[in-house]
């Protein structure tokens, strides 16, 4: 591999994104041809410079693109094994949401401003996975929140402008939280780039109390995107962006990049030596416990489909975060993989929610009774996300969530296999009665608001590709689990060089 | 060097007896006359200065002379602008 | 020597020549307004490369003469006044044909950059009074361009101006009084702490503040900014009021004795948290979109307040970055943002904030160029208020000031509320409020222009610290 | 004895000028005390041995400030009255100020610092004048007197800017005559007064002051028409001194071995000076002169 592409293939991945979406500010509204073409060329283009990237990775190469920024603190993209499970799992679902957000939008308003902020959105989440230290983290997860702002707003209705005033005061109050906590930490360590095993170890023995104080702040800050209780309250109301978006933040770009972060904090900056003797990951335990049982809870009394489908997205990250907290390589692999797991399935179950939104007017579940005749394919794909949330096999749910027991079992927390459990209980609770009125409902009324937009499918083709496409990811990632291509042996690879450190 | 203490008293109290009307106006071209007095109250203090080296049987200083000529004429433009901001003020229509 | 002459004199002799032939006022205008630029950034860099520079005018020797010096930070403020008064004056320029300025503004403008540049290099107590008294006159004269309705907010600025200039004139009889100088190097750390000395420096404080419009002493800051025209506010509020912070920055670390360093710390601090908390609240709550703007400078000021109250305390490199990196980086964010809501509010026709809605629909590019600027007011990343803030954060880390921290958390959410007040708004698609005229495109990019600006200043803060010579 | 006694009444005469000034029910026994205040003032300073600063201050101080007010006063004519104002909060806390600045006061040093006026004096024979304060200003800090001229040339654009009509009054026939005989003699008498500058007290700003003031007589007496901003000659002598300042200051700096901004070369300086001081005469009083009779009709102009 030549050396400039070691140094400039991170840049050009987030630049693959970013500059198509500049140009796509400048379109007329009319340039529908030019700008789907800009848009699919830049997915495509990322998708096979993360390829590429994936290769060397493999191969042990070490990319890394540094620009000087604050004093002690350069700007850099540097990609390891677990930058690139995010980056590679936010580039393939941008390809599904980019081309279902095409036919979602076809003949609305303001598509250039919609995919130009889109395409920043992504370029800042993947800026944010290939964050090489945590300053770099910062300005990159602070750009996520301007990015997606625009797009959660987008519809421009009083609901929306409101959803988007609470998205603002949680994810800035986060993420100044999180510049208290980088700025603390800065002082004490320095800001090196993240270290497999952390780095603040030198500090333990001297600085204790202050590390704490910025754990907090950094968890608390990351906590806010990863809508840990008691910072979810932006989730369910932001559900009133257009569905494309809310896939996109549910299962990428928002709520990912807090998981994704607590992951890195916990990993490569304080290490588990340093968490485990400070006995932060008891209090972080309890609060992933606690939200996903309170997650689950709360889900179960939504009507709205999409509101389900947010408490849901509640509970499921927080299942990373426990993961993470467990402190063990097993819970590890499973948190790590259910990162990736989680954001396919509820993916798929936001495509489909949309679809029956688009298509038949849709969106509470009372009225889901007898769709499945209706429109079969998006009823599988909706019935396997399903499935797979509740974790059963073969859907790759079930992977994820047998590492998550593994790690418990093998740190000695057997209590939390009845969280598992008490949480599974409840998944099935708010999860099968839908697909039951899916597929064995009687349909009672007419459909609110039917459109047909094609006319052997039963949506758009747009619209049906994509929960489709991401439908035989949870099947193949469930089925192949054991293969070399998965999620799965990929976590595990993290895991060997996060924790060969410790050991 | 008695007149000298009483010049310095007297420009402390021209700065106070500017400030109460500067405070009180209510008219705004009486809040500029205090301003004056104000002013009349600083360079009277700045004289006093100036005179100290006479007490010495020495001439007076002529840097603070021409500070507080420089000051008189920065004060006369100032209160010539706040007059005619006044003065339109007034003859607006209401 | 000529760099510096040229700079101040430039400006001065290019005013009184658009005063005799006011025919040719804009091709003079640019004309000198696009010499100087080039001309500030060789002297940035003469300084940079051969470090501080000092003359005594007249060439009398120290004491008798009055002293300029340019120094890092001088040479960064000269290069800031010259880029933002090349940039107004373009956008003046672009809006000619559809609501022009009054001819005067011209001359005055440029009358405004010779003070500005005067007071920028100038040493010496009394001649910083005079710098300060001129600037305070076409600062007023600027306002009254926008007619009868500035009046009274004009006469207002002008008398609080005056007495802050009497106070501050006073302060200096009595330093002058004790020691027989006015020059301020030759007096640094000659200053006892005694009686004299404290009500000398207090008087100055205060004339100081008033005419930097620190809280409580704001007062007539939002009237006079909000009524001024557009480009007239941007100069205001960028460079007119960092003129007094930069003296009283030179008396505090330069002037005052140790003693009085931490009841002044105390003063100054409580001034910003005022500053930083009322000023928000009053951006907030006010229903114009420009005194929006204005209260925002008032708590904006705050944070270099308090800063500068820091600085007096601690002596910490983290904090004079902070104050100075929060000074520019305001300067060129407030021009933007006032250079945009001008251009909203004329191309609306909408003084109130909520006449903003739909903006971003109708004006994308004038609401992208508030929104980029607002985002360095907030602080984000990487902006140069960012850099701004996390010097500070680093600066209250070390010392420890917990509760600062959290003042500074809480202004810093205040000015994301006022900033994202007006831009949720601007996504309103219910009823957006139509256009007067189509939108023109220049002066929006000459909005956006100082906004992007300030992003890009996160990324050359290596050589903006060198300048500073703080090393964090 | 008796000149300290001479002091005490000038002083307690000044304090209640001011204080009526401030305090009086009416606006216009305020102007008169307050230019009453200005007169006393003059003689204050002529008694602290500031014979520029009093006749400075007779000419700008009393006579010119109290014209201005004077316009101003014409205005409130039809102005509703003013609810009386409260007295004894602010004067509580004016007693404690004054108090304050007044213990302050009395900690000056009685013993001066010399150590600049031995500069002053030791530099006066290479200044080119021979007065000292003419020398402070136009030579050792002639930077802070160029910045004057700038700041009384703002005062004047500041208030064209705000123009407002005052009806000019038929010429009265007496004062017609009169003003034309006493109009030549304030000339003659400025022409002195700047000349004298250069050795004595006495200079631009006094000269100037004085000259105004006798524009100002014949303007109101309705001769000299072409005293107008409009006009191109007069908008040149206003600025003549701040162009003849900066040009001087320009020019010297190309002389060889000239490299500071302002330094005068030692042959020329008296001649500079002069030349500065004569522009910068005609300028103050065209200046002072425009301020108080302002522009005989105004229009507008756009860029």
């Amino acid at each position: 591999m030549q050396a400039w592409s070691l140094e400039f293939l991170p840049l050009l991945i987030v630049l693959s994104s970013l500059l198509p979406g500049l140009l796509i500010f400048t379109l007329k509204e009319q340039q529908v041809a030019l700008r789907t073409s800009l848009n699919l060329l830049g997915v495509v283009l990322k998708l096979v410079l993360v390829y590429v990237m994936w290769q060397g990775v493999k191969a042990g190469d070490n990319y890394e693109f540094r620009l000087a920024f604050l004093p002690g603190a350069d700007l850099i993209l540097h990609a390891d094994a677990l930058s690139l499970l995010f980056v590679v799992l936010s580039s393939v679902l941008w390809l599904a949401t980019t081309i279902y957000a095409i036919g979602y939008l076809e003949n609305s308003p303001l598509r250039s401003r919609f995919f130009g902020y889109f395409s920043l959105c992504v370029s800042a989440t993947v800026g944010l996975a290939l964050a090489g230290n945590l300053v770099s983290f910062l300005l990159f997860y602070e750009l996520l929140t301007l990015a997606t702002f625009p797009l959660v707003v987008h519809r421009g209705t009083p609901q929306s402008l409101a959803a988007g005033r609470r998205y603002l005061a949680y994810t800035l109050s986060g993420g100044l939280l999180l510049m208290l906590g980088v700025s603390l930490l800065h002082l004490l360590a320095g800001s090196p780039d993240f270290t497999p095993g952390g780095y603040v170890l030198p500090l333990l023995a001297t600085e204790g109390a202050l590390l704490k104080v910025a754990f907090a702040l950094l968890i608390a800050g990351l906590g806010v995107k990863a809508a840990l209780f008691p910072l979810h309250g932006w989730l369910p109301q932001a559900m009133v962006a257009p569905a494309p978006v809310s896939a996109l933040l549910h299962a990428v770009a928002v709520v990912k990049a807090g998981a994704f972060g607590i992951v890195r904090v916990v990993y490569d900056v304080f290490g588990v030596e340093v968490v485990s003797s400070l006995d932060l990951a008891w209090p972080l335990l309890f609060l992933a416990a606690f939200t996903i049982l309170f997650g689950s809870w709360c889900a179960l009394a939504q009507q709205d489909i999409k509101k389900r489908l947010a408490y849901s997205t509640i509970s499921q990250v927080s299942y990373i975060t426990l993961g993470v907290a467990l402190l063990g390589p097993l819970a590890a692999v499973g948190a790590l993989v259910h990162l990736v797991h989680q954001g396919v399935m509820k993916i798929t179950l936001f495509f489909c929610a949309g679809n029956y939104a688009e298509t038949l007017g849709i969106h509470k579940i009372r009225e889901l009774n007898g769709v499945g005749r209706r429109m079969p394919l998006t009823s599988v794909a909706f019935t396997l996300g399903a499935l797979g949330m509740i974790g059963i096999p073969p859907a790759a749910g079930f992977i994820s969530k047998w590492y998550l027991g593994l790690g418990a079992a093998e740190v000695a927390q057997p209590w939390l296999i009845l969280v598992f459990v008490l949480s599974g209980l409840l998944n099935a609770c708010y999860f099968l009665p839908v697909v039951y009125r899916i597929w064995f409902g009687v349909q009672y009324s007419a459909w609110p608001a039917p459109q047909r937009f094609s006319q052997r499918l039963e949506t758009h083709w747009m619209l049906l590709v994509p929960p489709v496409f991401t439908m035989l990811l949870i099947l193949l990632m469930g089925l192949f689990a054991s293969t070399e291509l998965s999620p799965l042996s990929w976590s595990e690879l993290i895991v060997e060089r996060e924790f060969s450190f410790d050991d | 060097m008695l007149s000298f203490y009483l010049y310095l008293a007297t420009a402390a109290l021209l700065l106070g007896v500017g400030s109460l009307g500067l405070w009180r106006g209510p008219e705004l071209l009486r809040r500029i006359l205090a301003l004056n007095v104000i002013g009349a109250g600083i360079f009277m203090l700045m004289v006093s200065l100036a005179y100290r080296p006479v007490l010495y049987g020495e001439p007076a200083d002529s840097v603070l002379h021409a500070l507080v000529l420089t000051g008189l004429v920065v004060a006369v433009s100032a209160t010539a602008f706040a007059l005619a901001l006044l003065g339109r003020l007034l003859a607006r229509p209401q | 020597m000529w760099p510096a002459v040229l700079l101040v004199t430039l400006p001065l002799a290019a005013a009184l020549l658009m005063l005799l032939w006011p025919r040719r006022a804009r091709v003079l205008h640019f004309a000198v307004a696009v010499g100087l630029l080039p001309l500030a950034v060789s002297f940035l860099l003469q300084v940079t490369v051969s470090g501080e520079q000092q003359w005594f005018l007249g060439n009398w020797g120290p004491l008798l003469a009055i002293r300029w010096q340019a120094d890092g930070l001088t040479t960064l403020l000269l290069l800031v006044s010259v880029t933002l008064h090349l940039l107004v004056s373009a956008y003046v320029g672009s809006i000619q044909r559809r609501n022009p300025l009054p001819a005067a503004f011209w001359p005055l403008s440029n009358l405004l950059l010779a003070s500005l540049q005067a007071l920028w290099l100038s040493r010496d107590l009394f001649n910083l009074y005079v710098c300060l008294e001129l600037l305070g006159m076409v600062a007023v004269a600027l306002v009254t361009l926008s007619g009868d309705k500035a009046l009274r907010p004009a006469l207002d600025y002008l008398l609080y101006s005056l007495f802050a200039s009497l106070c501050y004139l006073l302060g200096v009889a009595l330093i002058y009084a004790g020691y027989g100088v006015l020059d301020i190097p030759m007096l640094a750390g000659q200053l006892e702490a005694n009686w004299l000395n404290a009500v000398a420096l207090t008087l100055m404080t205060l004339g100081l503040m008033l005419k930097a419009a620190c809280w409580p002493l704001h007062l007539w800051l939002p009237a006079a900014h909000a009524s001024a025209p557009a480009p007239v506010s941007a100069l205001l509020s960028a460079l007119v009021v960092k003129g007094p912070l930069f003296i009283l920055y030179l008396l505090w670390t330069t002037l005052a004795p140790a003693a009085f360093l931490p009841a002044a710390a105390y003063l100054l601090a409580s001034a910003a948290l005022g500053a930083m908390l009322f000023g928000g609240i009053a951006a907030i709550r006010t229903p114009y979109s420009k005194s929006l703007v204005a209260y925002s400078t008032v708590a904006q000021l705050g944070y270099a307040t308090l800063a500068l109250a820091f600085i007096l305390r601690f002596n910490l490199p983290e904090f004079v970055a902070a104050m100075w990196l929060f000074v520019l980086s305001h300067a060129l964010a407030k021009a933007a943002c006032f250079l945009a809501i001008g251009e909203l509010q004329h191309t609306l026709g909408a003084r109130q904030v909520e006449q903003l809605k739909g903006a971003s629909q109708t004006m994308p590019l004038a609401m992208f160029a508030f929104a980029v600027a607002g985002g360095s007011l907030i602080g984000l990343p990487p902006s140069g208020g960012f850099l701004a803030k996390w010097a500070l954060l680093l600066g209250l880390w070390q010392s420890q000031q917990f509760f600062w921290l959290l003042a500074l958390v809480v202004a810093t959410l205040l000015s994301a509320a006022y900033v994202f007040r007006v831009v949720v708004l601007a996504f309103d698609r219910a009823a957006p409020t139509a256009p007067d005229f189509s939108p023109q495109r220049l002066p929006q990019y000459l909005a956006l222009l100082p906004a992007l600006l300030v992003w890009v200043m996160a990324v050359f803060s290596l050589p903006l610290l060198t300048l500073l010579k703080q090393e964090l | 004895m008796g000149l300290l006694l001479f002091d005490v009444v000038l002083c307690a005469l000044l304090l209640t000028l001011a204080g009526a000034a401030m305090l009086s029910r009416q606006l216009v026994h305020a102007v008169t005390l307050f230019i009453a205040f200005g007169v006393m003032m003059a003689l204050a300073w002529a008694r602290l041995q500031a014979p520029d600063l009093a006749l400075a201050e007779a000419a700008i101080g009393a006579g010119l400030t109290g014209a201005l007010c004077f316009t101003a006063l014409a205005r409130y004519a039809g102005d509703a009255g003013y609810p009386k104002p409260k007295l004894w909060l602010p004067l509580v806390f004016v007693a404690a100020v004054s108090a304050l600045l007044l213990y302050s006061v009395f900690q000056i040093p009685a013993q001066p610092t010399t150590e600049l006026s031995e500069r002053v004096a030791e530099h006066l024979a290479v200044s080119g004048v021979s007065h000292p304060v003419t020398a402070v200003l136009l030579n050792f800090r002639a930077w802070d007197t160029l910045l004057e001229l700038l700041v009384l040339l703002l005062a004047l654009l500041g208030a064209r800017q705000v123009p407002s009509q005052l009806p000019l009054h038929a010429g009265w026939s007496l004062s017609v005559s009169w003003s034309r005989l006493l109009s030549p003699m304030l000339l003659l008498l400025s022409a002195y007064l700047l000349w004298r500058g250069a050795a004595a007290p006495g200079g631009a700003f006094q000269a100037g002051a004085l000259l105004a003031s006798g524009l100002v007589i014949l303007r109101l007496n309705q001769q000299l028409a072409w005293l107008s901003w409009q006009n191109f000659a007069v908008r040149t002598l206003v600025l003549a001194g701040l162009i003849a300042f900066v040009m001087a200051g320009l020019a010297s700096l190309l002389l060889p071995g000239q490299l500071v901004w302002l330094s005068w070369p030692v042959a020329l300086a008296g001649g500079i000076i002069l030349l500065v001081e004569t522009f910068a005469t005609l300028a103050i009083a065209l200046t002072l002169a425009l301020l108080v009779v302002g522009e005989p009709e105004q229009e507008p102009a756009d860029a």
